[in-house]
This record gives C-alpha cells, structure tokens and sequence, in this order.
C-alpha cells in the first residue's frame, strides 16, 4: 500500500496514465483526461507528443486544471498554435494518433460511449428531446474513430456502466464482434476503460469488456454490484499495483488546483 | 486604397444580422475566445428565431439559447468545458424550443472547409456508424436519418464512407486578438476553425479586441489569417469575449462564468441576467464598469500577456478606432 | 522534454531517402523557397527512380529530371515563371524518360489534405472536364483515363463530379525559413502547400534557411504551422533554396536561375551543371564558397529582410546549429 | 492616336485592365497577367481585392516584374500570406472570386486553352510523350472552372490560334454550347480572349469567339490572318481606343522593368 493517502479520482488518472507509453503522439481531453495525461508526461512519459484537440502543440498547462483545451493556462508556454482540422483531422481521424482519452456519460459492454443525452427510456423510432441534455460527442467521436487506441475514463456507477447506451456518441464496438470493421475506422477502437474502481478491457473476439484489474480499495463484488451489465471477470484479473510515491507526486504537481483530490 | 471597415457594435448588428438568418460565432472552443458582446447586442436588437452555426457551444449561445433567441442550432460540442453543462442551452433543447444537430467538433469545421471550398459534399470517416449519423434533430422522423449523412461510395476502392453537407453561414461574427481598419486580423492561440469558417461565410464581420495599424500586418503577414479582401466590418470592442478568455489580452473570468451559467439555468435567473449584463451598458465605457474596472485590470493580467508583446508597438488608442 | 534533431543534410538524405521511394518536395511555388539543397544531395548519394510529388515543379526537380534520378513525377506546374520553361525536365518529358502526370495547382494540394486527413478521396470540382482528367501519363492507354480522377456522384443532390486521389509521400523535403532543434518550423512567406503536406508525408525533414532557440517559437506559436510532433529531422543549411529566394532571407539569382536551366537543356550542359553546382562544394562553407560569398551578401540584401526582425534575437549562430 | 508610342504587348496589357472593375475580387497570374491586373489597380481600380495563387494578399509588386507570384518582389509589402487552398480553392474554385486573368499558349474558338504540351499532330488514343513540353495547367485551370469569369491574355499567331486545342489544359465553353454546363463549375468561363491584334468575345449561344475589337495598330484583315479558325466579326465590331497618357504612365510605373516595352 502507498504511504499516502490518495483518492479514487487519483487512482483512476494514475492507472490511465500508465497506459500512455513515452513517445507517443497523444491527444487529451479537457478535465481529468487531461490530467492524467499530463500526469504520464510528468512521470514517465517525458517524450509523449500531446496535443489538444484545438491544435495546442508543446504544452505543458500552468496553474493548474485547464479551463478547457485551448485556454490561457494551456496558451501560456504552448510552441505551436493550428486548428482543429489539424488536430482532430491531419493527425487523429487520419489514424495517425496512438493514443487518445475519453470520458463518458455512459458506457455499455462493448465500449461505445454516451456523451449526448439521457432520455426516459429508448428514445423510439423518432428522435425527441431528451430528458438531460449532456455536452455531445465534441471531439470524442472523431478520436474514438481515429486514434490507433482508445481509454475511456469514467466515474464507475450502475447508472453509468449500461447494457446499451441509448444513443452512440463515439463508436467503441458498436454490436461487438467485427461490427466496427464495417465503417473501416482506422482507430482501433477502446482498449481500455478505466473507472474510479478498476480497468475492463474487451475480450479479443466478442469485443464484450470483461474486468481487468482492481484497485487496491475496490474488489469484483464492488464491482459488480457497479456495472449495469453481467460484467465478466478475467481469468487473470489481478489488483493494480497502487501510487507509488513518485506518482502521486507528479499527479499533484500537474493537478495543481486539486481537482482530483476531492473523495468521491 | 481600401477604405476603413470600422463601426460599432451596434450598427455591426442592425447592418448584417436579421430574424431567421444562419448566424455563425468564430470562436476558439467553448470557454475560449468568442464575440459574446456580439451575442448581447443581438438580444438589444431583440433578433430571434436564428439558425446558430456554432462549432462549439460558448457562453454566446448558452445565452442566446436561454433566451429563445436560437430556435436551430448545430454543433460539435454543447458543454462548457470545466465549467460543466451550459444550462441556458440544455432547458431550451430538453423543452424542445431548440432543434440541435449534433455533429462532432472535426465535422462541424470540415463542413465549413466544405462550404469554404464549394464542394457539394465532404467526405465523412468520423460520425459514420454511431447516431450522430443515425439521428436527426432536425428530421426527427427518419430513423436512420436519410440526409444528414448520407452514404458515398469511394470510387478507386468501393469503400462506403459518409458524406457532409457543408456550411455556409450567412454571416460569422469572428472574434480575433487584433484587426486593423481594413479588416486583416491576427489571432492569438488555436484558430479551432476561424480561418475555415472565415471563407465560409457569405459575410464577415471581425470583433476585435485590440485594433493596429495596418504596419502590425505588414510585418507579420504570416499571422494575418483572415485578410481584409473577405472582411465587411471591424468593431472594436475590448474584453468582446468577457467572461471568456483571450490569450494575449485576459483571462477567463471564473466567478462570472459560473455566475452567468447558473443565472441561465432558470427562467427568472435568465431575466435578470438580460437586465442585468445585457441590457446593463450603453457603450464600451460602460460594458467595461458593468465588468467591473478591477476585474478588468486583474483578468488583463494575464500570464499570457507576453504573446500581446510583439505587437504593442502598433496598438491605436480607443480613441482612434471610433467607427 | 523531446530532443534535438539537428543532423548534417548527408545524414538526412542517407536516412530519410532510397531508391524508388515517393519523394516529395516543400517549396513556395516554382521559384520560391525550396530545398533544392536537398536534390543536389539526392544527387551526390545517387538516389534513382524516385517519384517525384512536387506541387509545382522548382529548379530542384528541373535538376532530378535532367539528370534522370526522378522517373515518374506529379505536379500542378512544371515551368519556371517569368525564367521560361524548365529545360530539364522538359527533356525528360520529351523523350519519354519521365511519366509525368499532369494535375492543377488546387489538385495536387487538395490531393495532400486528402492525404492528411486519410480520406479515401477528395471531391474534384476543378481539372475534370479537361484533358487533365482525360489523360494519364501514368497509365496511358486508357482514354478517358480510367483511374486518375474518376466519377463520383453527390448524394444531396445527384450531381456528378470528380475524386482526386490523396497523396501521402513517403518523405517531404519542406523548406522553411527558422526551424528550432526540437523541430518546430516557422516560415516567411506564403506557405503554399506546405502544411498540408507536413501533415500528409509519412515522414518529414525541415530544411531550414536558420536555426533559432525554441523561445522564438514559444514567442510566437501561431506562426509555428509545423509542430515538432511531426517531424524527424531538422538540417541547418543556409541558402538552402539557391538560386532560388527565400522572403526574409534572400533574393533569387536571376543569373545563376538562367544559367542553370540552360545547363539543364543538353546532356552535356547538364552533366557539366552536376560537376560544378552539385559535386561542387563538401559542407556548407565550401557551398557557400560556390555561390560566391559576395554574391550571398548581395541576395541577403533582400527588400524583404525586414521580415526577419522580429526573429533576429533567437537566431542561433552556426556552430550551435552542427548536428 | 495616343501622344506616346506604345508596344502590341503594352495595349495588351491596358486593354486586359480595362476589363477590371474597381472593388472586384480578383486573381492575377504570372509575369504579363500580373502586370495588367496592377496597372487596373494604380489605375482605375484602387479598391481592386487582387491576389495571386500563391494565397499573397494586399501586396503592390516592388522592383518590376516579379519573377513568381511568390516571390521576394511581392512579398515586401503584402498584408496577408496564406496558402494554395486559400487562395485557389476558398476564393476562386468556390466561386467568390469575380475575375482572373490567364495566359495561354494554345487557345481555340471555343476558348479552350492549352498550355500543357504541343504534339506532331492528335495525341491519339494512346496519351504519348509531347513534342514540346509547356508549363502545365498551374492555376489556370483552377481560375477556368472557378471564377465569375476569365480573361485570357495571349499572343495573336496563328500556331496559337487553332480550330481546337490538342489538349485542353483549362475549361472554356468545351465543345461551345452548353458543354460546360455538363460539369457545373461556379464559374462563367472566358468573356475576352484579348491580344496583341485585338479582343475576342464569345457568342451568347454558340459560344464560339467572335471579333469583337481590333487596336489602332491592326485590322479585320491581320487578325483574320492570324487566326486558325473561321473567324466571325461581330456587328458591332469596332477600334479599341487608344492607350491614354494617363493609362501609359500607370502601367509604366508598374512595369518598372519594362517587360512589355519590348516590340514584338
């Protein structure tokens, strides 16, 4: 067990930090996608080529969480500025990205994310106001088309972890199996999901995601009782190594403001 | 030579804007720069039933929503980034007053490239496969939708991909760091999609937040994006994006931004907020005490600050850049 | 932090290039900047068969083709402006020893951000209803060509237009005015395709006319149009376009420009042309030798030159800049 | 007659101007293209928005004739530097701009232009290597299918001249009529193919170019003479007035390096 304290939040942007390999060209969302990746850059990724989808190259954010992924923190000492068509186009729907983060309103069994709305019930044959409008696909969509592979990082409850989203926002498996190769996306699709209790990876074939990991504070019971779906369990599931020392120093100096510490 | 393109606000408005129009904000991202002076004096001049083309939602259409003054809107992103969800946006789209398209934030500038280039399409290899092809805010009878993004065959591999229809908004209110009277601007930070959207547009107007003699241009050609030939007006207006942030000029203004979003969330909140912050100033003089003069120098503090250092040496008093 | 990627340009064409590959060019226009220092290299490593993607044709491929290192080539130009045609590659042409395949100025970069982008293809609404569509060097016994720009029908309203094929070299050669070590880029002067092509060639290397420290990149990130992210090797070469200009930089020479393509018009010219310009010199002093050092000091005295200034005080001196 | 001698190239060029509106959008190629599109703006169309395919904006060539539409000569004092796609595909292929002015080194009766190669008569089914080899379509072709409409600027020789072009580099009106229609380009096609002898126009129907003027210096007869087709003389044909003083000086201060001054 680590010697400090840290929170599932902390844990959760630990564990999809080290899913992030030096060298790779990465792209991050806003909020604790962001932080994790910065978070990999900071420990032991020093070589990762990050980028925004507002096409911020070179950046490392000061002050603390990001207003959002092309604010002043994240413009202070940035050494190239492009577009959006750059980003997301030339260098992720292109296939050209290895690894982007995403996060989720909903996920079900087979990686496919909810990022739109939450209706009262299967939305039916036409399309209607939701009950809770959520934020839409943003670039989430095109980095679940386009980036070599995928790690969704979401808040791990029954309301979220789903059966079948109502409504696709970012493809990860669709149906399962080879449904994906239909549309011949050249992203791999989501290789993990990474939740405040553990890591689900899909199985090679039925592309279903099954339970990986825990963390030291959870367990498959926990888990389980968690998912909205019946969550098959690894035959080499194991529990996740916790923060070394190391790591949850580098997280915090990158989650200056804390945002990941609040206990969820 | 060409003649000066600067006027105010006001007269910016009541010149390019109409009910019903297809009205387009250059933005930079949702918390990012964006005109939303420009948003404001749309709801002084009491414009409604517009057809917003907004890549990402901002606080401009949070409130343009909130108000009833957007009844079509399109876009990749409908949140507020750290800020949350925009609520004045989320009440008028769960009430339905307000049809929104989802697109994603890679289609919605590849529709305005499309648009910026003539092309009857754009070739789609994102948004194919989930609802966002599926579904249609705006024909919410047809499961699949059958025009949104329809199927395209391509010809050298008979691969089937998506296509886009592409934008070409009546006008775009582009938000940019410095523009000098002519009308070429130069922004600092991501252009997202300001220099497709630019092309795109039947008609431009530039808010701009500094304004520069022309020799700032001619020094710095390569940063000049969007050149005067395209451009209809320059409106000065300091602190246009407030309380979103300009990087080189000011920060995001926190405490208004969640203000602000809150005060959307309601019915009454949103009244006040119009009495308040968009009926609350009748120049710049004054938008700049409705900030607050102390807000104003603290937010202008920015750490940003040094990318504005290149360019001081060609900034106009306020008094020079009058329309 | 990433490291840094200056390397000696025999390291660059020794690592980068091979016979047979896609090689493609970053230059402003036909007598813009352009890295013909990087053929002349080509040259003297003895690179054949290459398939030459240049935008337009420059003195760099007017060189490849006459000696007869470049076999097959697509571009949108092949002269040189106001210096006539380009004598070499139209010997090359003529007698068959080069294919060339024939597109316009807006193809061959719609062609790139094709390639970019990883479309299947890109919608043609220029080059089709002439004989740039009809014709195919590459493969001409089709008439109308089968394959080089065919058929595709706009599912919103039926019409027929035309798909380019997407472009994405196996290496671009991009000039550009400063580069850091890391491999960010700035350049002076219309981009033209440059880009678009960063972005669409499996591989690039920047050819830079000076080095400066990566705080002038950080000063000024919205003239960095090629981030370091993309990039695998940076060469230090001054008067890398020669005779060609480069804006900031220098001139054109209008006298070694007229007396090169008239090398290029016979064998013997060119063969001639190949002993003196391109086995001519052994490192950059010596090159620079060539040109004639007064003759640098001369093209350096470009009205342009101002254009540098604000960049001046990040300039690396030359023994920084060594691989 | 105009109190100042004058070469065939420079009533060229003057005549080319004048077909320039003030205010228009308007794109200029290279070497004399170029010249007649800024002896327009120093003239009668200050207010002109010129660009050259290059994507340079705002810019009055300095020293002569520039040797490129990019090079140092038009770079000096330009506002705005762009890019190829801005330039050739957001403003003319889309449709915006109002006027370009092209060269050609073929042109036939139906104001196809060929600039691409000339063979030892037809190509044939077989596309074979040229006699000659020429520049290629460049952006000519690209301003053909994409401006409002098209001003071709070539020298009057019958080689030039002919019933119909071996290769057509740049759409006119194809094969007159409404062949151009098949194709739906934004742009209207050519309106004035003007030369040294004199300016031709197209039919309204037919398409095919009559005479529709002829310069102080020439006549019917000459550029009958000069034409490789059946030349038709429009009705209301007539003399195209005289350089005026004001005009010479305009295009003189422009071509400082006096490339037209040379008598052809």
């Amino acid at each position: 067990m680590s010697a400090q304290d840290y929170t599932r939040q902390e844990m959760m942007a630990i564990a999809t930090g080290r899913e992030i390999r030096d060298g790779e060209l990465a792209i991050f969302g806003v909020g604790l996608a962001m932080l994790a990746g910065y978070f990999a850059q900071a420990h032991h990724a020093p070589r990762v080529r990050a980028m925004t989808e507002g096409g911020v190259y070179g950046a490392t954010p000061v002050g603390g969480l990001p207003w959002g992924i092309e604010c002043n923190r994240i413009s202070t000492n940035a050494t190239s500025f492009t577009s959006a068509i750059d980003a997301l186009g030339c260098l992720v729907a292109s296939g050209r990205c290895d690894v982007g983060i995403i996060g989720a309103a909903q996920v079900d069994r087979f990686g496919n994310v909810n990022t739109t709305a939450i209706w009262d019930g299967p939305i039916g044959d036409t399309y209607r106001p939701p009950k809770t409008r959520l934020t839409g696909a943003g670039g989430a969509n095109d980095i679940a088309c386009g980036a070599k592979r995928t790690l969704i990082m979401v808040a791990h409850e029954p309301k979220r972890f789903v059966d079948k989203v109502t409504y696709v926002s970012s493809p990860g498996y669709l149906e399962g199996g080879d449904a994906r190769a239909r549309y011949g996306f050249p992203g791999g699709g989501p290789t993990a999901i990474i939740t405040t209790l553990g890591i689900l990876r899909p199985h090679p074939r039925t592309r279903e995601f099954v339970l990986d990991a825990w963390f030291a504070f959870s367990g498959v019971a926990e888990i389980k009782a968690n998912t909205g779906w019946a969550l098959e369990v690894s035959q080499d599931a194991r529990v996740v190594p916790e923060p070394t020392d190391a790591e949850l120093a580098a997280l915090r100096r990158v989650d200056e403001t804390g945002a990941l510490r609040k206990k969820s | 030579m060409p003649d000066s393109k600067l006027m105010t606000l006001p007269e910016a408005v009541a010149r390019f804007t109409w009910d019903g129009m297809q009205y387009a904000s250059g933005a930079a991202l949702p918390v990012g720069s964006d005109a939303i002076a420009f948003g404001r004096e749309l709801l002084r001049q009491q414009r409604g039933d517009l057809h917003a083309i907004f890549h990402c939602n901002t606080q401009q259409l949070n409130l343009l929503a909130a108000t009833g003054a957007v009844t079509r809107a399109e876009c990749g992103f409908s949140g507020l980034e750290v800020f949350g969800f925009a609520n004045g946006l989320r009440r008028a789209v769960e009430s339905g007053r307000l049809a929104l398209e989802d697109y994603s934030n890679l289609a919605m500038p590849l529709r305005l490239l499309g648009g910026a280039l003539g092309w009857p399409f754009v070739p789609a290899t994102v948004n194919i496969g989930s609802d966002i092809q599926n579904r249609s805010a705006f024909d919410p009878a047809h499961t699949p939708s059958r025009d949104k993004i329809p199927s395209v065959v391509d010809p050298f591999t008979g691969r089937t991909i998506g296509a886009f229809r592409p934008l070409t908004p009546d006008l775009a209110a582009i938000h940019v760091t410095l523009a000098d009277a002519l009308g070429n601007a130069i922004m600092l930070g991501t252009e997202w999609s300001r220099f497709e959207l630019s092309r795109a547009a039947k008609k431009v107007v530039l808010i701009a937040d500094a304004i520069v003699d022309t020799g700032c241009m001619r020094q710095f050609p390569n940063l000049v994006r969007i050149p005067d030939i395209i451009v209809e007006a320059v409106v000065h207006w300091p602190f246009a994006a407030w309380p979103q942030g300009s990087p080189g000029m000011y920060d995001i203004d926190e405490a208004h931004m969640t203000l602000m979003n809150q005060a959307l969330a309601t019915e009454a909140g949103t009244d006040a907020y119009v009495r308040d912050f968009v009926h609350g100033y009748r120049d710049v003089a004054s938008y700049l005490d409705m900030i607050g003069r102390e807000t104003c120098t603290r937010l202008s503090g920015t750490a940003t600050g040094f990318l504005l250092d290149p360019f001081r040496q060609w900034l106009l008093p306020a008094e020079g850049t009058a329309a």
